[in-house]
């Protein structure tokens, strides 16, 4: 038995909070779970905040790539945020430079960043 | 190498044979990295060398043990864990360590970004006996 | 024998709804009717409906890649759109994330879409 | 590795010797799938795996068959697909499982990423001889 990690939403934009040191198993349903949601919900924007996760190893760090490409596959976008800085330093030296991710530092800005990027999109 | 134990303290042993054990493993790591002092990049790098390698016992070697401890070499102290596995090897380790090449599904950094994230890296490996790895990060 | 997938028309935006699985010479031919059509009707753009289907393997993903670029060339925009949240989260696995491909969630939504960036275009 | 198929289970047998029998392929390996309870992402990710193997084994080995089936294996339940052909072989297997390898005119991603999408990967092959892939995805 594993896990789940609730997804919440603010307005059109799914927000998803880690809390606890994620099992694997638990990792990728989180992954499924975020893909469903994006479509059952419509959602335009995604926000993962990571500010309570001590470390990032290649399996989550590659979750969070996974997430940016499959929503925007979904047409949503993807924000990281609260990532931090030992995390951030770790990721690069394990080689994992998360090109795709879009990243915030708290989950405000990240609402910010999503805000715009809608806008210009309706525009466009 | 053997581990650098320090004297008079004796090395935590933990199981690896499900996922859940790999949640531990990054729990006691985390705990020993604290009590060593190390900094918070370093406890954030040796945890998360410590979480690859789990996996890798897991994943690879069809689960084994991991040991972690106070390490204390020459005057410094740090923290040791050693992962070891009765699974099937390593057949080519040169290619193994490879950024990005893996045998399965992963990402591949998983011993080559670990060794980058420690201060000592010591692998052996036989095609049929099994593996283990050491890794030791030292106090600054 | 292999069967065409039709080509509807609403306004100067093509449409096909992709019904069931195709085999790949069928792919092929679609991507071919597809670029002639854009020409012969002066289209402006293309919605490809892939909601009925179940999976889309490096074939079919690369159709749509190549739909995508061939149709920008033409001067008009495709949009993909009903891709499942499970198809996705494959497509990334497989290591395709069909970045030069724009997707919405459903038809309406990509017809929307073409609107907007035909009067964007006017606008420009 | 011979496919870990379910005791008094016969897996079916199915050519691939025209375009139309890959898309045959994907219908029977979606019955068993669904069949073996695997989750609708698990299901998706073994349907497109088969059709990627299966369309390898009609473009460069030259036709062959398909066998497929429910599988078990220590207590864990689910499908296996083995893909053989007698076509040419794979000469340098490490190439071909590199992402973005063709010898055609693919996009390299079948053999790879495929690896990526199922639990277990198993590839035989022998230059001249032919090519058999062995693939399961377990039921969680
Ligand atoms: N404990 C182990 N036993 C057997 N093989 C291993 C073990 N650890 C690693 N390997 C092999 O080394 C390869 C590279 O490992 P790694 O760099 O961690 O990348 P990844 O885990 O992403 O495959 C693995 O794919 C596997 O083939
Ligand atoms: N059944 C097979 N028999 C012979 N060669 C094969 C077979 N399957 C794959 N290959 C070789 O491996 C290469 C890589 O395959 P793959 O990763 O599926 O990419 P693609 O199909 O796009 O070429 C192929 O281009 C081909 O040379």
């Amino acid at each position: 038995m594993t896990e789940r990690v609730p997804i919440l939403r603010i307005g059109d934009v799914l927000v998803v909070s880690i809390q606890f040191d994620l099992e694997d198993q638990t990792v990728l349903n989180l992954q499924e779970d975020l893909a469903e949601q994006i479509v059952a919900r419509s959602a335009r924007g995604v926000i993962i905040d990571i500010t309570a996760l001590e470390i990032v190893d290649s399996f989550v760090g590659r979750m969070l790539a996974t997430i940016a490409d499959v929503s925007r596959m979904l047409d949503a976008r993807t924000v990281v945020v609260g990532m931090r800085p030992a995390v951030a330093i770790t990721l690069v030296e394990l080689g994992l430079s998360l090109g795709g991710v879009d990243t915030a530092l708290d989950l405000e800005k990240g609402l910010a960043r999503l805000r715009r990027s809608a806008q210009a999109a309706d525009l466009a | 190498m053997s581990a650098p134990w320090s004297a008079g303290e004796e090395p935590r042993l933990l199981p690896v044979a499900h996922s859940s054990d790999v949640v531990q493993v990054r729990q006691l790591i985390r705990t020993l990295a604290q009590e060593c002092r190390l900094s918070l990049v370093d406890q954030t790098k040796f945890i998360t060398a410590a979480s690859e390698l789990a996996r890798n016992t897991l994943v690879y070697g069809g689960g084994g043990t991991v040991r972690a401890g106070k390490a204390e070499k020459g005057g410094r102290r740090g923290v040791a864990a050693v992962f070891a596995d009765e699974g099937p090897g390593i057949p080519d380790l040169e290619l193994a360590m490879t950024d990005g090449w893996t045998s399965g599904g992963g990402l591949g950094l998983g011993l080559s970004g670990t060794r980058r994230l420690v201060d000592e890296f010591d692998l052996v490996t036989e095609v049929g006996v099994g593996t283990t790895i050491t890794i030791v990060k030292w106090a600054r």
